[in-house]
């Protein structure tokens, strides 16, 4: 964890609403695991002040590059879209940890609403290179906001697509592929991300299931770094509630613990 | 011809080997893997409360014109654990400690004044009088004069250590509660704590903050923390730390210039993780240009003209 | 299916085609070139006094982050010259004037407000109770409820037109004055006037405003602001116009959700020459979005969760 | 006098603290005077908040295009060095009066120093188009800074020039220059921009020559459209002591009105 002034070797356009940006990672010298996230300063000014969190979409060891998926929402990631190639951006991290993937799963299930695909798609391309299958479901307002099912695609996941503009991403429907899923291969965690109702859903299925289940959790931050206590999120554990902070327990907690508000 | 420059400054008897620290709840040990905290003139955990708390809804924390608001509502683990694990943790480090006080009576006040003094690692203690007194309709301990004076005389009495009150810029004239924490014994001031701000999301109209309001720091408003620096300092001999909004050296020495002898760094820390050492290069930058041997020189030497 | 948008808004028996007017000392007759001044919601020229007056010493302005501090010293051609040239200067313009006036007592408020009452032009008063009581230690009558209470009530006797209190931000409570204000009889509330503020070059040292303090003003305090609407607006009837930091159609937004009937655009006019205006189409154009027929019916619509 | 936004042809370092800036103002639709200026939104952010202003330093009516010549001072001026060709800048203006300047005169003085030369070079250009011959007294901290002496002389000004570096700028060393031009020209008019000492010193020369001359001044401003009163000074009127707007009585004055404080 350290603030660097990275390379931008591009930043693109992809969707619509949504943007890529590839930066070179060589003078980073951190490891960096999926589920992680990167802490942005949009722009060098004071307002957007706050630097944004964007999870790492894909990690290229050998190239030394690191990519972000990112939705084109408010001031920053406005700002974002107009740092040019070549010019630098002043990222902060890895921050928070990462998932949990075992080796000798063999399909793991991934759920990701929105731009939770960014989160989501960096431990679709690490199970790949571990040789765990992914089966995906990604939702989304429309196809255009589905156009990173390519990434995941190429790393060999299988991918079902729901979108409101089809009509076909209410929980139920939702819910019925996932049991089809299930019934046709032997999932053995499952990951969601980007969606209140979908981890709701996702929650109350691997608890019938018995599967353990990580979510990566979303929520505003100030320091990202642990110390202003911004971020929180409670925990039912044992004991009780426990509140930690989603920039440094997290972003990553175990599904079944987390109190979905 | 090599000049030394002396940053160091006092504040009461407590020595601080420069004016740089950071501001409580903008700070904490997590930092320690981004900067050295030998590095800063004293280190200022997150203020602590008698139980443990819980704070307030998210969202926390929201983004304003050069500055954010912030709501945590004090989530503490009590002063148990304090005692038990966080002052132990900075023992290992030769920065001395101030510790920052929340509590909901002026008698809460003092008993953990008394308690936390105690402690051979706290150097200091700085009084969050910002928070509200629940004695008192709420109303902060810190925007009445009496209940000030009260408060501090109160803890005066359990502890030599420098107590320094750290005021809230939410009043008419922060010159008088200066003079009453003066007057009650208080060996600094800390000017001063966040202002009461909101926002609202005029899509969903609901407030950026769970908690409704909050309070807004950054670069907004150092302009009126530097004029409050500066009113104190006229009416006021006690040892001022500026805080709210200092992002560059610059903008710690325009601190010092007005009347601070010390400053402290929030909002900062979270767009620059190493802001305060930054600082303090950009300080001894300064002291290098200008010739200032002591950095003590500068204190109060804003040029009024006649 | 076409719907029309009704921006009116009412201050007292004061009616308003439109919420959006500029505030006093950032507007003035040489924005005829650039804004016709038919299509605000009314016009407020710069505080009057009763004679005329120099100003301070210049740098009047400086520049902050997402502000400025500014310190005129209203500067005035006196009363006399205002009802000989300024007032009849307006009445070419079918938007209602409202004076803003600033005196250095109670009697010579009641004095002004009484002769500039008199008018036909003039369709409401703006009380400055911002400007400091010259028989008051210096310290604003905004500063003090009592003192406001005596204040509005004397004027309330030598006029039936709408009375403005133009409130200042620099209290520890802006409810009890506006209460105040209220019970006294005045018929709109605005908050607020500017922060006191105050900033330094470092490398000459001097302050960056020639009167040492002003008053900030700009998106940096619009936070602070809205949360003093919110707060009036919880404690008191009146309506209220909010003033500070709006640059944009949903700043204005804001500020009507937090409790503002109408809003003044001050700053924003030396940044954008034609900013009322863009506000005005900004806001019909958020009408328009969620189908909002009037304006009103977002008046004080924050929503807060129980 | 309206805010409109200009295409920017050129921005470039011209030495090593000016910078010049040339755009296009064929959209503008007004008629700029030497001696007016623009208020200039430095960038699209609230930090830098306010916009600064920039006298006028060339006019060319047949290209239509206006140019600055600014030094780079603080955080505006820096950020103004930031705009690309192509991008636009949004410019209020023209503001002010310009000088005054009669067909009959056949030699002025210029006397500038620092940036005040960008406010000159344009009155030197119009004295030119009328066949106005000029003599200019330039004085800078340095050679480098006295670049934009090329322009004047392009437009056929006789140029003095003086610098700190030299050791040759010192008042009674510019008041022998001054003396010298006088005796050898018939000097119908003197102008003067950009330093309080050498104001003072024309000042004096021109009350003793019993010639025209006029001063542009700055001061800080915040509408520059002559509603805040920001930007005042006093006149020395015969009903005594009279506070102008800087930005809309001037910023060009008769000399001899103006109290230099
Ligand atoms: C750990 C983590 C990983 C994330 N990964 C991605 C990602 O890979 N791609 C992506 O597009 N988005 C991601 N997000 C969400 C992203 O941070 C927000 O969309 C972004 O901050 C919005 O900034 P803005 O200026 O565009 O929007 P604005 O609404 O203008 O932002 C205003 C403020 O609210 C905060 N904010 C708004 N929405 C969110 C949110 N959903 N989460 C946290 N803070 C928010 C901003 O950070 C900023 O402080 C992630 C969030 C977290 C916490
Ligand atoms: C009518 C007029 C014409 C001018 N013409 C030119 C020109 O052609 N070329 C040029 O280089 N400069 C010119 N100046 C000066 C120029 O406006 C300042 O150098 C510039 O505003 C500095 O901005 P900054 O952000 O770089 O500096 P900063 O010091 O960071 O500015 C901070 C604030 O102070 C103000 N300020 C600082 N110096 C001055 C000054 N001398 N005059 C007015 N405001 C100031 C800024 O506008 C800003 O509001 C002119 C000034 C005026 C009033
Ligand atoms: C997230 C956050 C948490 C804070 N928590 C505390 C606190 O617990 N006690 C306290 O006295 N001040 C607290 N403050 C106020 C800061 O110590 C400081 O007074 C304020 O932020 C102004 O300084 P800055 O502009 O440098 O941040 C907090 C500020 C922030 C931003
Ligand atoms: C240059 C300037 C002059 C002002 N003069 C006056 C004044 O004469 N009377 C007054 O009541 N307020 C005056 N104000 C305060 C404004 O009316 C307004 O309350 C304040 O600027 C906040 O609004 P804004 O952020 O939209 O500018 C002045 C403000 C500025 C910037
Ligand atoms: S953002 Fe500060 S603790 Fe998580
Ligand atoms: S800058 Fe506003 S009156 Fe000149």
């Amino acid at each position: 964890m350290k603030a660097v002034r990275l390379q931008v070797i591009s930043n693109k356009q992809v969707s619509q609403r949504y943007w890529h940006m590839v930066v070179d990672s060589s003078l980073l010298g951190e490891t960096v695991m999926p589920g992680q996230f990167f802490h942005i300063r949009c722009a060098d000014e004071y307002y957007p002040f706050l630097r944004r969190p964007l999870s790492i979409y894909r990690i290229n060891k050998r190239e030394q590059t690191l990519e972000f998926l990112y939705l084109v929402k408010g001031l920053g990631t406005k700002r974002m879209t107009e740092i040019a190639p070549g010019a630098e951006v002043d990222v902060f991290g890895p921050l928070g940890k990462g998932f949990t993937l075992h080796d000798s799963w063999d399909t793991i299930l991934l759920l990701a609403r929105g731009v939770g695909i960014a989160t989501l798609a960096a431990l679709a391309q690490e199970a790949a290179e571990k040789g765990i299958r992914c089966v995906a479901v990604l939702s989304a307002r429309s196809r255009n906001d589905l156009l990173a099912t390519e990434t995941l695609q190429g790393f060999g996941a299988e991918v079902y697509k729901v979108t409101e503009e089809e009509g076909t991403s209410d929980v139920e429907h939702v819910r019925e592929i996932i049991h089809a899923i299930m019934a046709k291969n032997d999932i053995k965690a499952a990951y969601v991300c980007g969606s209140k109702r979908l981890s709701l859903l996702l929650k109350e299925i691997v608890r019938e299931k018995r599967i353990p289940a990580e979510i990566a959790l979303e929520e505003h931050m100030g320091c990202a770094m642990g110390v202003c206590f911004a971020c929180v999120c409670d925990l039912q554990e044992e004991e009780g509630l426990r509140t930690v902070r989603v920039c440094r327990e997290g972003p990553v907690f175990p599904l079944e613990k987390v109190v979905i508000p | 011809m090599s000049v030394t420059f002396n940053l160091e400054v006092s504040i009461g008897k407590l020595r601080l080997k420069n004016p740089i620290m950071p501001a409580s709840g903008a700070f904490g040990e997590d930092m320690e893997e981004v900067i050295d905290f030998n590095r800063l003139g004293a280190v200022v955990p997150k203020s602590i409360t008698k139980y443990p708390r819980r704070g307030n809804a998210t969202p926390r924390v929201c983004e304003t014109p050069a500055g954010m608001i912030n709501s945590i509502g004090i989530q503490s683990k009590g002063l148990e654990y304090y005692l038990a694990k966080t002052l132990p943790y900075y023992t290992k480090y030769e920065t001395p400690l101030i510790s920052s006080i929340s509590a909901d009576s002026i008698d809460e006040f003092a008993e953990m004044a008394e308690i936390i003094a105690r402690e051979e690692v706290v150097k200091a203690l700085e009084l969050n009088i910002s928070c509200p007194n629940l004695k008192g309709n709420g109303v902060a301990f810190g925007m009445d004069a009496d209940i000030t004076h009260q408060l501090i005389r109160k803890v005066r009495t359990v502890t030599d250590k420098p107590i320094i009150a750290k005021l809230t810029p939410n009043v008419t004239r922060i010159q008088d509660i200066a003079i009453a924490a003066e007057e009650a014994g208080a060996d600094g001031l800390n000017v001063a704590n966040t202002i009461l701000a909101m926002a609202i999301d005029v899509h969903t109209r609901k407030p950026k903050i769970g908690n409704v309001m909050g309070g807004i720091s950054g670069p907004a408003i150092k302009p009126i923390i530097v004029r409050m620096i500066y009113q104190v300092h006229q009416v006021c001999k006690l040892p001022i730390i500026g805080c709210g909004g200092v992002m560059t050296g610059e903008d710690a020495i325009e601190m010092m210039l007005a009347g601070a002898t010390a400053v402290q760094v929030g909002t900062a820390n979270f767009i620059n993780p190493t802001a305060m050492l930054d600082i303090l290069e950009e300080i001894k930058a300064y002291m290098k240009t200008y010739q200032i041997q002591n950095i003590t020189d500068i204190i109060g030497q804003v040029k009024i003209d006649a």
